[in-house]
C-alpha cells in the first residue's frame, strides 16, 4: 500500500509546476493549461483522501471539478479567441489594459 | 509492484509537467498535458477511483484536450512568434515561487499524514465503481450534479457569445 | 407663509436650476434674463423676511420635517439675528453676481447659471439648518457648485486652486463630520434620544473633557473657511483664478460660513473648550490681521491683493468674536456683511477691468483715473469702505471689533489698530500704481469707462456701504439679541470658571455703574 | 435756531453731492458758484450760531449713529464758544479761498471735481469743530484726511503728487491709529464718548497725574501729531505742497491742520489732568517749531518755505496748549489761519503769474508786476514776524508770555519760542526779498507774460490783509491797554481745565514789558539779517553755505529724516512683507501644503506600481501571497 503522503507529494508537485507555469509562460493557451494541471493536482488530493477516508464523496467532487474545468477550458479559450481578433496575439504581456 | 507502477506514472506525469511549462511550442504542451491526465488515470485507478480514472481519459484527454488543440490549431501558434520578454526577472521568480509552493505543500502534506492515525484502509470492492459514484450523484449529490449542467450552459453561451463571429462590425480597439 | 419662506428660498433656486437644464443651451440671453429675473424674485422674497422678522425674539420662520426618526435626522430650518443679514447678504450678493457675469462668460452659459443657482440653494441652506446634518449636507452642497465655477470658469491655473480648495474644504468638513457624530453619539449616551438638533444639543451641557477635541475639530473646518492664518493659502489662489463672480460669492458669502460656523455652533456648543482656544485664536486672528496686510501690501495681482486683505478683515472678524462681549459680537457679525459688500464690490471692480484688459497685474495699469474717471470713483469709494473711513460701513464694524476687543484683549486690539494703518498702506499704495500717473501703457488709452449695466450693478453696493456706515442701528438692533444669547451661554461658564480676580486695568474706584448687561460688568 | 447748527455742515456736503454727481453737465461757472454760496451759507450761519449762542454751550442731535451694546454715538453737534470760533473761522477762510480758487483753478479740467472735493473737506472740517462726540470728530478728522488726499493728488498724473497724497494719508493714518486707541480708551474708562459727559466725569474719575489719563492724552496727541503735522510725523506737510496752491492754503496750512491743536484744545480737562502729557505736548511743540523754522531758511520752494513756516506755527500752538494757554493757542490758530492762508493765497497768486514757476531763485522784482500781491503779502510778512500790532504780534507774544509765565511754562520753552521767532522774521523775509525785491531772474519772454491775478483771487488776498491787520486786536492783551476779550469769550470753555491747573504767581507789568521788548527786538534782528544777506546781495550765506558744507546739506535735506523713515520703517515693512509672501507664505505653508499632496501622490504612485496592467504582475503577487499564507500556516501548525 502506497502511504497517502506520496500521493499528495506528486499532486503538491504537480500543482507548484502549473503555478511555474502560470507565472512564467507568455502563451495565454500555456496558461491556460497550467491551470488545467493545477486542477488535477488538486484532483488528485482529492482521489488520495477519498481513498483514504474510504468516502466515495470526493469522487463527486472531483467529478464536478470536471465539469467547471470543461466550462473554464470552453469560455478560456474563447476568450483566448476573441483576445487574438482583436489584438492578433495571445503574449499576455501585450495585454496591459488592466492598468490601473 | 504498487510502488513500481506508482513511480512510473507520477514520474512520467512530473516529467511530462515540466516539459509542458518550459515548451516554447503550444503544440507540445498540449500534448505533454495529454500524457500528464493519462499518467494521473493510472494514479487513479491505484486509487481505485475507476470511475474517475474512465472520465479522466474521456472527457479531459478525449473532449478538453481535443478543444485545446483545436484552438493551438485555429490560432496558427506554432511558432514562438512573442517580442522580447518584458519581465526577465519573472522567469526565475516563478520558478523560485513554484518551488517554494512545492515544498511548504509537501510539508503541510507530512504534517496530515502524520497526524493520521493509520496508515491505509481497507475499501470495499465497489468503492469508486461508476455504479456507487453514480447513486451519489443522483442520491445524495443531485442538486449539485444538475446545477453543474447549468454551469456548463452557461459555459457554452458564454463561449459563443465571446468566440462566436460579430455580425455587428465592432470598432476595433487598437491600442499600439 | 411664515414657515414656509425659508424652504421657499432655500429651494426656490434648485427648481429654477431644474427647469433651467431644460433649456436649449445655446441661447445664452435668454438663460441670463432668466438666471437674473429668479435670481431677483429670491432677493424680493427674502426682502419679506427683513419686514417680518421680530427683533429680539428667538428663532424665526422655522419649519420642521423629520427626516428619519431612527437617526434623529430632521430637515429644520430658521433664522435669528445672526442668519437674517446673512441670508439677506447671500441672496442680495447673487443677484448681483449673477449680473455682473452677463458679459464676463460666454461659454457653457447654461451650466455656469445652473452652478449658481444650485450654489445659491447651498448657501441659504447653510445658514438657515438649525439642524447639525442638514446644516452638513447643505456645508457640502455648495462646495461642489463653486467647485465647477472655479475649476471650468476660472482662469489658468484653475485646476490646481480648485483642488487646493476643496481639498482644504473637505479636510476641514471632514473633521467636523465626525465631531457631528460624535457629539450626537454623546447626546444619545445622556439623553437616550438620537438627534441632531440644534436646540437640543445647545441646551445641552456636553462634558468638558471632550469638548475641546470637538471644539477643534468644528473650528478647523470654520478656520479653514474663515481663512484663519495659517489656514488662508487656499484663498489667494482661489480667488486669483475664479471668475469675477465666483469672487464675489467666495469672498462675500463663503467665507463667512467660517465665521458663521463659529457664531452658530462651535462657540455655543462649546463654550468651555472656546474659553480654552481662546488666546490661541486671539493670537491667529492678530497675525492673520497683520500678515494679511502686509502680504497684500507686495501682491502683484490686484486680485491676490483683494484676497490678502480678506485674510486681515476676517482676522477682524474673529478678533471681534474673542473680545466676547456684546460690542466686540455685533461689531464682527457687521463687519462680516461689510467685508462681504465692499470686497464684493472690489472683485467685481477688479473684473470689470480684466474683461477689458485681460489682465489683473498692478504693473500693467498705471493712470486709469484720467481715462475711466467713473470707474475710479466706483473704486475709490469701495476702496475706502475697505480701508474703513468713517461714514462707511467699513468703520462701524472695525471701530465695534477693536472697541470690544480693547475691553478684553488690549494689546490684540492694539495690533489690529496697527492693521488698519496698514491696511491704508496696501490699498492706497495699490491705487496709486493703478489709477495715478501717467498712462504708461497705450493699452490703458483704449480702456472704456463702465456701462450702464455695470454701473447699475455697483450702485447697490455703493448704496449698502453708505447706509450700514452712516445708519447701522436696524443692523445692529436686531443682530444684538441673537448675540447676546450666544455670549450668555460663554459667560455662564466663565464665571462658573472664573473665581478668580480679572482685568486691573479698567477697574477704578469710580467705573462706570453697571448697566443694563450684566455679562460686561466690570467685575471687582 | 440754535437746533440748525447741524445745516452749517451739511450745506458744503449738499455743493459737494451736486457737485460731484452733476459735475460735468454744470458749467464750471455753476460749480464755482456752487462752491462758493454752500460754503457761504454755512459762514452766515456759524455767525448767526455764534451770535446766539450767548453764554452756554449748546447741544443737538441729529440722530443716532451706532448703537451697540453699551457703546452709543449719534451725529450730535456742540455749540460753545471754542466751536462757534473755529466754525466761523473755517467756514469764513473756506468761503475766502473758495472763491480766490475760481480764478486760480479756472483753466482746470477738473473744476468740478476739485469744487467738490473742496466742498466735501469744508463738510468734514465743520463736523470735526462741531461734533460733540469723540466718535463724530473722528470722522470728521479722517474725512479731512481723505479730502487732503485727494486735494494733494488732485494732479495725479504727476507721480510726486500722488506719491504725496498717499503720504499724507498714510502718516495721518498713524496718528489716527494714536486717536482711536484713545477712543477705545476713553470709552471704556467713561463709558461714553460724548464731550460734555466725559469732561464732566474726567476730574472726579482722576487725581491730577494718573497714568491712565496721562496715556488717554499721549494717544490723543500722537493723533494730533500726525494731523498737525508735528514731530515725529510732520514729514508728510512739505510734501503736501504737491496739492493746488489754493489747497495748501485752506487745509494744509488754515484749518485740517488746526484741528489737532483743536481737539487738544477741546479736551483741555483731559490734558489738564495730565502735567506729564502737557509737558509732552510743550516739549514737541518747541521742539517742532524750532525745527522747522531752520528748514525753512534754506528752501528755495516758495510753497516749501511756507509749509515749514505752518510747522513751526503749528509747533507754537501746541508750546501754547503745552503750557495750558489754550485760548491763546485758538487765538494763534486763528491769526494763523488769516495770514499763512493769505501767504499761501499770495505764493499762488506769484506762481500763478510766474506760470507755475515755484523756485525762489527764479523770482525776484516782483513789486512792480503784482502790485496787490506785493501789498498784501507783505502784511501778511509782516504779520506772521510778530511786527508790534499785527495780528501775529498779539497772538504770538501772548504764547510767549504764556510760555514764561505759566507755571507749567519756563525759560527755556521762551527761548525757543524767541528763537524761532527770529528765525520766523528771518525766512519770511528772506522768501519776501527774494520774490519781490531785487533784479528780475526770470526771462525775459516770462516777464512779458507777468500779470496781476484777477479780482477772484485778488479780492480774498486783501480781505485777509485786513483781518491779519486786525484780527488780532480782539485779543489785545491787557497791559497794552487792550481787554484781551478773546480770552474772556473763550473762558468758559477752558474753566474747567484751569481749574485743575496750579495758578501761577503774578509777574509784573514791567517783565512782560521787557520780554515783548525782547521778542520784538530778536524778530527785528532777523529782519536786519534778512535785509543784509538778501536784499542787500551780500555773498554772506554764499559764504557760509561754502564753509560748513555738511551742516547746509543736513538742513537743505531736511535732516534726512525723510531717508530715515524710508530707510528705518518702509523698507523693512515692504522688504519684510516681501519675504513673508515668498518665504513664508508660498515656501512654508504652501509648501508644506503642496508637499503633503506631493507625498500622497507618490505613496499612491509607488502603491500602483505593481498594478501596471501585466497579467502575470498580478498573478506573481497572488502566488506570492498564497505562499506567504502557507508559510504562515505551517508556522502555526508546527
Amino acid at each position: 500500500m502506497i502511504p497517502l503522503s506520496h500521493y499528495l507529494l506528486v499532486s503538491a508537485v504537480l500543482f507548484g509546476l502549473g503555478t511555474v507555469g502560470v507565472l512564467i509562460s507568455r502563451n495565454l493557451i500555456t496558461i491556460l493549461m497550467s491551470v488545467e494541471l493545477m486542477l488535477n493536482a488538486a484532483n488528485l488530493a482529492l482521489i488520495s483522501f477519498a481513498r483514504w477516508h474510504a468516502d466515495p464523496g470526493a469522487h463527486v467532487f472531483v467529478f464536478i471539478i470536471f465539469v467547471v474545468a470543461a466550462a473554464e477550458a470552453a469560455v478560456g479559450l474563447s476568450l483566448v479567441i476573441a483576445i487574438f481578433r482583436r489584438k492578433n496575439t495571445v503574449d499576455v504581456d501585450e495585454l496591459n489594459i488592466l492598468k490601473g | 509492484m504498487d510502488f513500481a507502477v506508482f513511480w512510473i506514472a507520477a514520474g512520467v506525469a512530473g516529467a511530462a509537467a515540466i516539459n509542458l511549462i518550459f515548451q516554447s511550442k503550444p503544440i507540445n504542451s498540449v500534448l505533454s498535458l495529454v500524457v500528464v491526465l493519462f499518467a494521473l488515470a493510472v494514479l487513479y485507478l491505484q486509487l481505485s477511483a475507476e470511475f474517475i480514472a474512465a472520465l479522466q481519459i474521456i472527457i479531459y484527454a478525449g473532449a478538453i484536450m481535443v478543444l485545446f488543440l483545436f484552438v493551438v490549431m485555429l490560432l496558427n501558434l506554432n511558432q514562438d512568434q512573442f517580442g522580447s520578454n518584458r519581465k526577465p526577472g519573472l522567469r526565475s521568480f516563478g520558478v523560485l515561487i513554484g518551488g517554494t509552493l512545492i515544498i511548504e505543500i509537501s510539508l503541510i502534506a507530512r504534517a496530515f499524514v502524520s497526524s493520521s492515525p493509520t496508515d491505509g484502509q481497507v475499501v470495499a470492492a465497489e468503492f469508486g465503481s461508476v455504479a456507487q459514484v453514480g447513486r451519489l450523484l443522483f442520491g445524495e449529490y443531485l442538486l449539485p450534479f444538475e446545477l453543474t449542467s447549468i454551469l456548463l450552459l452557461i459555459a457554452v453561451a458564454g463561449a459563443l457569445v465571446l468566440a462566436g463571429k460579430r455580425e455587428e462590425a465592432q470598432p476595433p480597439e487598437e491600442r499600439s | 407663509m411664515d414657515s414656509t419662506i425659508l424652504t421657499f428660498l432655500i429651494f426656490w433656486p434648485l427648481i429654477t436650476a431644474g427647469v433651467l437644464t431644460l433649456v436649449r443651451s445655446d441661447r445664452h440671453d435668454a438663460i441670463r434674463i432668466y438666471a437674473l429675473v429668479a435670481t431677483l424674485l429670491e432677493f424680493v422674497a427674502s426682502l419679506y423676511l427683513l419686514f417680518a422678522f421680530e427683533t429680539g425674539a428667538g428663532y424665526q420662520f422655522v419649519a420642521r420635517w423629520v427626516w428619519s426618526d431612527a437617526l434623529g435626522v430632521s430637515y429644520q430650518v430658521g433664522i435669528d439675528g445672526i442668519s437674517l443679514f446673512l441670508v439677506l447678504l447671500t441672496t442680495f450678493l447673487t443677484v448681483i453676481s449673477v449680473w455682473a457675469s452677463f458679459a464676463g462668460i460666454k461659454e457653457r452659459v447654461k451650466g455656469y447659471f445652473i452652478a449658481f443657482l444650485v450654489l445659491e440653494a447651498g448657501m441659504v441652506g447653510t445658514f438657515c439648518a438649525t439642524d447639525l446634518f442638514l446644516f452638513y449636507v447643505f456645508w457640502e452642497l455648495m462646495l461642489l457648485p463653486m467647485y465647477f465655477l472655479i475649476g471650468i470658469w476660472g482662469g489658468v491655473n484653475r485646476i490646481y486652486a480648485t483642488i487646493k480648495f476643496v481639498l482644504y474644504t473637505i479636510t476641514g468638513s471632514l473633521f467636523m463630520l465626525v465631531a457631528i457624530i460624535y457629539t450626537a453619539n454623546v447626546v444619545h449616551q445622556h439623553t437616550g434620544v438620537w438627534t441632531f438638533d440644534l436646540m437640543v444639543w445647545s441646551q445641552f451641557d456636553i462634558p468638558a473633557a471632550q469638548q475641546l477635541w470637538l471644539f477643534l475639530a468644528f473650528a478647523l473646518a470654520f478656520a479653514i473657511k474663515v481663512p484663519l492664518f495659517p489656514f488662508h493659502t487656499w484663498l489667494p489662489d482661489a480667488h486669483v483664478q475664479a471668475p469675477t463672480a465666483g469672487s464675489i460669492i467666495l469672498a462675500g458669502v463663503l467665507l463667512k460660513m467660517g465665521t458663521y460656523g463659529f457664531l452658530r455652533f462651535a462657540i455655543p456648543l462649546f463654550p468651555a473648550a472656546f474659553l480654552d482656544a481662546l488666546p490661541y485664536l486671539v493670537v491667529l486672528s492678530v497675525i492673520g490681521i497683520i500678515y494679511g496686510a502686509l502680504v497684500a501690501m507686495v501682491q502683484k495681482d490686484i486680485k491676490s491683493l483683494v484676497a490678502y486683505s480678506s485674510v486681515s478683515h476676517l482676522g477682524f472678524v474673529m478678533l471681534g468674536m474673542c473680545a466676547l462681549n456684546t460690542i466686540g459680537f455685533t461689531g464682527s457679525l457687521l463687519q462680516q456683511l461689510n467685508h462681504g459688500l465692499s470686497t464684493g464690490a472690489l472683485f467685481l471692480l477688479v473684473g470689470i477691468i480684466y474683461e477689458r484688459r485681460h489682465t489683473r497685474l498692478i504693473a500693467d495699469y498705471g493712470g486709469l483715473f484720467k481715462v475711466v474717471p467713473v470707474y475710479g470713483v466706483f473704486f475709490m469709494i469701495t476702496m475706502l469702505s475697505s480701508v474703513g473711513l468713517p461714514g462707511t460701513n467699513g468703520f462701524v464694524g472695525e471701530f465695534l471689533i477693536l472697541l470690544g476687543a480693547f475691553r478684553s484683549q488690549t494689546i490684540a486690539a492694539v495690533f489690529g489698530t496697527a492693521g488698519i494703518v496698514l491696511a491704508a498702506g496696501y490699498m492706497l499704495w495699490m491705487f496709486q500704481r493703478v489709477f495715478f500717473g501717467k498712462v504708461t501703457n497705450p493699452e490703458n488709452d483704449r480702456v472704456t469707462d463702465m456701462t450702464l449695466r455695470e454701473r447699475a450693478v455697483m450702485v447697490p453696493l455703493i448704496v449698502m456701504i453708505f447706509v450700514i456706515g452712516l445708519y447701522p442701528k436696524p443692523f445692529l438692533e436686531r443682530m444684538e439679541p441673537a448675540l447676546q444669547r450666544v455670549l450668555s451661554r460663554v459667560e455662564q461658564v466663565r464665571i462658573v470658571r472664573e473665581q478668580a480676580l480679572t482685568p486691573t486695568l479698567f477697574v477704578g474706584p469710580a467705573a462706570v455703574p453697571v448697566t443694563n448687561e450684566p455679562e460686561e460688568d466690570i467685575r471687582p | 435756531m440754535l437746533n440748525t447748527i447741524w445745516l452749517i455742515p451739511v450745506f458744503p456736503l449738499i455743493g459737494f453731492m451736486i457737485n460731484g454727481l452733476f459735475g460735468r453737465r454744470l458749467t464750471r461757472y455753476g460749480s464755482g458758484v456752487l462752491g462758493c454760496l454752500t460754503v457761504f451759507a454755512s459762514f452766515i450761519l456759524s455767525l448767526l450760531a455764534m451770535l446766539f449762542l450767548g453764554e452756554g454751550p449748546h447741544r443737538f442731535t441729529l440722530a443716532e449713529w451706532i448703537v451697540a451694546g453699551r457703546f452709543t454715538v449719534s451725529f450730535g453737534f456742540l455749540l460753545d464758544h471754542l466751536s462757534a470760533v473755529m466754525a466761523v473761522t473755517v467756514s469764513g477762510v473756506a468761503f475766502l479761498i473758495h472763491v480766490y480758487s475760481t480764478g486760480y483753478m479756472a483753466q482746470d479740467e477738473r473744476f468740478s471735481r476739485y469744487f467738490a472735493y473742496l466742498n466735501l473737506f469744508v463738510f468734514f472740517m465743520l463736523v470735526l469743530v462741531l461734533a460733540d462726540n469723540f466718535l463724530l470728530l473722528y470722522m470728521g478728522w479722517e474725512g479731512v484726511g481723505l479730502c487732503s488726499y485727494l486735494l494733494i493728488g488732485f494732479w495725479f498724473q504727476k507721480d510726486s503728487a500722488a506719491n504725496a497724497g498717499k503720504k499724507a494719508f498714510i502718516v495721518n493714518r498713524i496718528g489716527d491709529f494714536g486717536f482711536a486707541l484713545g477712543i477705545m480708551l476713553i470709552f471704556w474708562k467713561f463709558g461714553s464718548v460724548y464731550f460734555p459727559e466725559v469732561f464732566a466725569a474726567a476730574p472726579e474719575m482722576f487725581v491730577p497725574g494718573d497714568t491712565l489719563v496721562t496715556a488717554i492724552c499721549l494717544l490723543l496727541f500722537l493723533g494730533a501729531t500726525g494731523k498737525s503735522a508735528q514731530i515725529p510725523l510732520y514729514v508728510w506737510l512739505p510734501d503736501a505742497m504737491e496739492g493746488p496752491t489754493p489747497v495748501s492754503a485752506l487745509i494744509h496750512a488754515a484749518t485740517m491742520v488746526t484741528a489737532g491743536v483743536y481737539m487738544v484744545a477741546r479736551c483741555s480737562v483731559l490734558f489738564a489732568l495730565s502735567p506729564t502729557a502737557l509737558l509732552v505736548v510743550a516739549i514737541i511743540g518747541a521742539a517742532t517749531a524750532l525745527f522747522a523754522a531752520t528748514m525753512a531758511t534754506v528752501q528755495n520752494d516758495i510753497k516749501r518755505v511756507l509749509a515749514y513756516s505752518t510747522i513751526s506755527q503749528l509747533g507754537y500752538m501746541f508750546l501754547a496748549c503745552g503750557v495750558a494757554a489754550f485760548s491763546a493757542a485758538i487765538f494763534h490758530l486763528m491769526t494763523h489761519a488769516f495770514f499763512k492762508a493769505l501767504l499761501f493765497l499770495g505764493a499762488g497768486s506769484v506762481i500763478h503769474a510766474l506760470h507755475h514757476e515755484q523756485d525762489l531763485r527764479h523770482m525776484g522784482g516782483l513789486r512792480k508786476y503784482l502790485p496787490a500781491t506785493f501789498l498784501t503779502f507783505g502784511v501778511a510778512t509782516l504779520a506772521i514776524s510778530g511786527f508790534p500790532g499785527l495780528a501775529g504780534f498779539v497772538s504770538k507774544d501772548e504764547i510767549l508770555w504764556s510760555s514764561f509765565a505759566s507755571p507749567l511754562g519756563g525759560v527755556a520753552f521762551w527761548v525757543v519760542g524767541v528763537l524761532t521767532a527770529g528765525l520766523t522774521a528771518f525766512y519770511m523775509f528772506r522768501l519776501f526779498f527774494l520774490a519781490f525785491y531785487g533784479k528780475s531772474r526770470f526771462s525775459e519772454e516770462t516777464a512779458t507774460k507777468v500779470h496781476e491775478s484777477p479780482m477772484s483771487m485778488t479780492g480774498p488776498l486783501v480781505i485777509l490783509g485786513i483781518l491779519s491787520f486786525v484780527g488780532g486786536w480782539i485779543g489785545w492783551p491787557k497791559v497794552l491797554g487792550g481787554g484781551n476779550s478773546f480770552e474772556h469769550y473763550l473762558a468758559p470753555v477752558f474753566a474747567a481745565a484751569e481749574e485743575l491747573l496750579p495758578h501761577g504767581v503774578n509777574h509784573a507789568h514791567s517783565t512782560e514789558f521787557l520780554l515783548m521788548g525782547l521778542s520784538v527786538g530778536i524778530a527785528l534782528l532777523g529782519f536786519i539779517w534778512a535785509y543784509r544777506w538778501y536784499l542787500r546781495g551780500s555773498t554772506a550765506p554764499e559764504n557760509l553755505k561754502n564753509k560748513f558744507p555738511a551742516v547746509y546739506r543736513l538742513v537743505q535735506n531736511k535732516y534726512y529724516i525723510d531717508e530715515f523713515y524710508h530707510l528705518v520703517i518702509v523698507r523693512p515693512i515692504v522688504g519684510g512683507s516681501r519675504w513673508l509672501w515668498k518665504y513664508f507664505d508660498e515656501l512654508v505653508i504652501d509648501g508644506s501644503v503642496n508637499g503633503l499632496a506631493a507625498f500622497v501622490r507618490q505613496l499612491g504612485q509607488a502603491g500602483a506600481q505593481p498594478q501596471n496592467g501585466y497579467f502575470r504582475g498580478y498573478a506573481a503577487t497572488f502566488a506570492l501571497g498564497s505562499v506567504a499564507v502557507l508559510a504562515w500556516l505551517i508556522y502555526v501548525l508546527s
